[in-house]
């Protein structure tokens, strides 16, 4: 198993020594990691490696089979709500609505995070704007993976998890979605993607799963 | 583009536009008619009393629900075959008229019930019938509108509406004989007694009235839904522009 | 047909690893049987007058439940329209895809239901005319049902929607059905009635696979 | 709190777009109740004595018919997973699922029921009871089937026992609901009986969501 | 509206006039198209300009608003069921039961188009065979894919008509998939791909659809 340490002063997100068991079958195991804040890891390694599992233990959506996750220190175990209050997860699937407009997905999930702010700028940073008020059913797939996306200018968080969150997207949208994560960067937060190609992430640490 | 296809329906708009003041007029006339002969002018029944007269109301009704779900079927068979798009439109906006017929003489039925057989409602055969044609009707109007795509939805409805149409006669006869086989054979019905020309006068004037009613009713909605299609589809056009 | 056979099979192996809706048919069955001694409360005789009804109504009510399900889950993943591609005739699928829902509620159903028969006091006569007709029935069923559910195909609420659908159209199958085990009962021939409910059947197999065909492709859309 | 209002808005949206789903209910239960009459004939008195079964039964099915898709829908578009993720406590937004539920399903129904039951020819002496015992009893319907419904998400071969466990769950509910409105109608006291639905609503209140919610962190796995 | 002619003797695949409506919204109109034996054709453009529903369009899952496409000079629409025996869509979806294995998974779509041969070499091509009995559930995102496309090795067919892909899939999938559209080619077989980048077809045609 390969393992990836970031070098830097404050690290935010640590995984230290970290199993998962997916089937009953071991994925990885003693894998440790760390993002600091304004930093990016990109996860990479062949189908089945384990990157989204990865990536869904961090989320918490998953219990490690060994090892723990700490934010500042504390493990996230400890209070799980406040580590879903820092994150926002971009996985395989496209949480929309057929019988939503955009807007109404979009704003649907701003309000479950207790955001009540304007939408209209997250739809303009991945260039939806114009399909506001199509319903979700009609949208390509494309159109909906930038609908998923929109959620991270949506909704203020420090962590971005995401998998593989360029796949479907066309130049236009992965340009927006480079600018949008390097201006996340900037202001202090954290990345930590899956990716089986370049995704915008210029100076991104990598870690390589194996199988 | 998918204006296109509405090419046509121009030419039906105008047609529309003549037909439907036509009806209307000759409607409100053979209603009045109808009215003025059956609830003044006819005999009361030496039997039924002055009750008798919910009949002026009451059969037209029933003869329309089963008229309009005819004609519902036919406009599906041609919107599945041909395509038409306004056989679609037809059908799909005929179905909530025709409810509306099977509802009236639901009702009406039921008020005639109460002073003759001291019930509201009773499981006889006929009644079911009407009352089983009423949630074809219903299946029809929630399937068309359960979809957010119109045509989608317009479409699902035109291949219900002729399984229905198939189904129809076999409900009849089956809750014909289911009938006979459970209820005695004691059910109140008027067994085709020999109508007075003072009543079959105002009964056909206002089954004209109720057909001319149902020609102007379906011209109206399908006029509503032409224009409606076109204004969401400038919108979109409008939309994808800018 | 060896496509034919293929789709059957998986859909029966679905049924049988996964299981629920067969099982929450069945359940369902028996529970709300079991439920009217209860509300009618336990003289016999009544119950014994109401049992075909009972049985017919709520064999019905239970094939509903996995209806809506019968094409959805191939939607959502991709498979239907894979199976619409399919050389074979989409009606011969419906067909295959009736055939397994068959035989994981329709034939279950029949088999549980001269046990529950008996605790509604059932006459002895009635129990061969009550599984025949089921057996005649529930094919019915299961066809009219394909319809309905690849109509709901897309549409909001399709588990309601569906048995909105369906429901009316089934009722000449039931009428049948509780006619022959009631003429069993008065000590008449149950001939005709399965003869009817034999006669929907042949109707039933081409028309509503036909139907529900051309209701797949519309949904394809 | 916001979250909760925010998803029950959502489920309601999503339920009654376009106004059809609540009337979809109500023409679903009349049709159902419709087919007791098929089954078990015209009689009257009859009718009447298995009307509170009949209503009961149809408000079951109503709800079990829904219910699968609770979160099955949400759990195949990634919807779930995403509301898992929310801050707010997963056992609410369980609730928030089976209040948007019981608003589009137990509702209606309730309201519909007294219209049915004239049809049955119910004595009027029962008209109160059977809304108050289906105002008490369908919330219990949506928790319970929350359960169910979650519990099979994540089920494999468990599909059968969530439905063996959970329907029978339903059972005492229907039989404190009937036994309430057969009191009524003999001229008994039916607060025993509605106490007891009471009681099992405010037991499942707090339980249901809690394990509704065990399950569907599981199925998140 | 972009068109272009592959020139070239036998012209197989041929689409003429073609014009797409979708949620009552014209997406492409006055569209051609033309695909000889052993040749491919990529679709590239913005998201939803329509290169999904191009393929269904091919596919014959949707129906064209005007245009026809015709096979060898037939159209398409006069014998649907011998067109669906000529072509394998891989679609924005992967057909995989969860319950089944991915060899039962396969197998099954094999024996749908009548195939009874042996799957090892299909689930090979993928690079599947270690995974062949665990059940669809387990996959991972990239797996799935693998499997969805595996079936273009286990079903002959002429015409291969494929949405994205490369999306989801790593490094090797990838130079698998680029070989077995290679070998498809050098049979005499014909693709008509979409893409947002270079999925391994060297010297294909571009059709670029735009919005
Ligand atoms: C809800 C209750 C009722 C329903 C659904 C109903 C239904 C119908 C239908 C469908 C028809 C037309 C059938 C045809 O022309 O073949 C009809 C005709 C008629 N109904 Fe009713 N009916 C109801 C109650 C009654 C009552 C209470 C009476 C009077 C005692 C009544 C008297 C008639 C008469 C006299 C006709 C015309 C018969 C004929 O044209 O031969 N109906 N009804
Ligand atoms: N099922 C549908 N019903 C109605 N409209 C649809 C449907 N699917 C897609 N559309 C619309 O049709 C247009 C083309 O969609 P399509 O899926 O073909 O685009 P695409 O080029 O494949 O995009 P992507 O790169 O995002 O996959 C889009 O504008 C979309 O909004
Ligand atoms: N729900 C699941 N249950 C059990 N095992 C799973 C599940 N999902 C994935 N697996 C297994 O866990 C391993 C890692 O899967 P994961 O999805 O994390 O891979 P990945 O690196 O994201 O792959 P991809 O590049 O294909 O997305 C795989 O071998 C897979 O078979
Ligand atoms: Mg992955
Ligand atoms: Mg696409």
């Amino acid at each position: 198993m390969t393992s990836v340490f970031t070098p830097g002063a404050p690290s935010l997100l640590v995984g230290q020594d970290l199993g998962c068991v997916r089937g009953e079958r071991l994925v990885f195991g003693g894998l440790d990691l760390s993002v600091g804040p304004g930093a990016a890891l990109v996860l990479t390694g062949p189908n089945g490696s384990g990157k989204s599992s990865l990536l869904r233990l961090l989320a918490g959506l998953l219990a490690p089979a060994r090892g723990r996750i700490a934010w500042d220190g504390v493990p996230v175990a400890d209070d799980p709500e406040a580590h879903r209050a820092r994150l926002v997860f971009v996985g395989h699937h496209d949480p929309v609505k057929p019988g939503l407009t955009v807007a109404e997905n979009l704003k649907f999930w701003m309000t479950m995070r207790d955001g009540i702010g304007d939408i209209g700028p997250a739809l303009a940073a991945l260039g939806l704007d114009r399909l506001a008020d199509q319903p979700g059913r009609y949208l390509s797939a494309g159109q909906r993976r930038r609908l998923n996306l929109a959620r991270l200018a949506a909704v203020p968080a420090r962590l971005w998890l995401l998998d593989e969150p360029t796949a479907g997207l066309d130049s236009a949208a992965q340009a927006m979605l480079a600018a949008l994560m390097d201006r996340h960067l900037a202001g202090g937060g954290l990345i930590v993607a899956s990716a089986h190609g370049p995704i915008g992430l210029g100076r991104a640490a990598t870690l390589e799963l194996v199988r | 583009m998918s204006l296109h296809r509405f090419a046509n329906p121009a030419r039906f708009l105008r047609l529309a536009a003549i037909v439907q003041p036509w009806c209307v007029g000759l409607g409100a006339l053979c209603l009045l008619g109808g009215l003025y002969l059956g609830l003044l002018r006819s005999p009361a029944d030496y039997q039924q009393g002055e009750t008798v007269r919910i009949m002026y109301v009451h059969v037209p009704a029933a003869w329309m629900a089963l008229f309009v779900y005819a004609n519902m079927a036919l406009a599906s068979a041609v919107a599945l075959i041909w395509r038409h798009p306004l056989a679609d439109i037809a059908a799909k906006n005929a179905a909530p008229i025709g409810a509306g017929f099977t509802f009236v003489a639901l009702v009406t039925g039921s008020l005639w019930g109460q002073p003759m057989w001291g019930t509201w409602w009773v499981w006889d055969a006929r009644l079911t019938s009407v009352l089983i044609l009423f949630f074809l009707y219903l299946g029809h109007i929630a399937l068309v509108n359960a979809f957010d795509d119109v045509e989608r939805g317009a479409r699902a409805g035109a291949i219900l509406a002729l399984v229905g149409s198939v189904n129809l006669p076999i409900i009849k006869f089956s809750v014909d004989w289911w009938n006979t086989l459970h209820q005695p054979a004691s059910v109140l019905r008027l067994d085709g007694p020999t109508i007075h020309s003072a009543m079959l006068t105002p009964l056909f004037l206002m089954a004209i009235a109720f057909t001319l009613l149902f020609v102007a009713l379906l011209l109206i909605n399908m006029r509503a839904e032409i224009v409606e299609r076109k204004i969401r589809n400038l919108r979109r056009a409008r939309a994808a522009e800018s | 047909m060896n496509a034919f056979a293929a789709l059957v099979r998986r859909d029966l192996r679905l049924a049988l690893r996964q299981g629920a809706d067969a099982a929450m048919v069945v359940a369902f069955f028996v529970l709300t049987v079991v439920l009217f001694p209860f509300g009618v409360g336990p003289e016999a005789n009544i119950l014994a007058r109401i049992a075909p009804g009972i049985l017919w109504v709520t064999a019905l009510l239970a094939a509903m439940l996995s209806l809506d399900r019968l094409f959805q889950a191939d939607y959502d993943d991709g498979s239907l329209e894979q199976l619409v591609l399919t050389p074979a005739p989409l009606a011969l699928i419906v067909l295959a895809k009736c055939l397994a829902h068959w035989l994981t509620t329709g034939l279950p159903l029949t088999l549980a239901a001269p046990i529950l028969a008996l605790s509604l006091n059932l006459g002895t006569e009635g129990y061969p005319v009550l599984v025949g007709s089921l057996l005649l029935g529930t094919p019915t069923l299961s066809l009219l049902g394909a319809v309905g559910a690849a109509l709901a195909l897309g549409a909001r609420r399709a588990g309601v929607l569906v048995a909105l659908l369906v429901l009316p159209l089934t009722i000449p199958v039931m009428i049948f059905g509780v006619g022959a085990i009631d003429a069993a009962l008065a000590g008449l021939s149950p001939r005709p009635h399965l003869l009817l409910q034999g006669a929907l059947l042949l109707a039933a197999l081409p028309l509503c696979p036909w139907a529900a065909a051309a209701a797949l492709r519309q949904a394809m859309e």
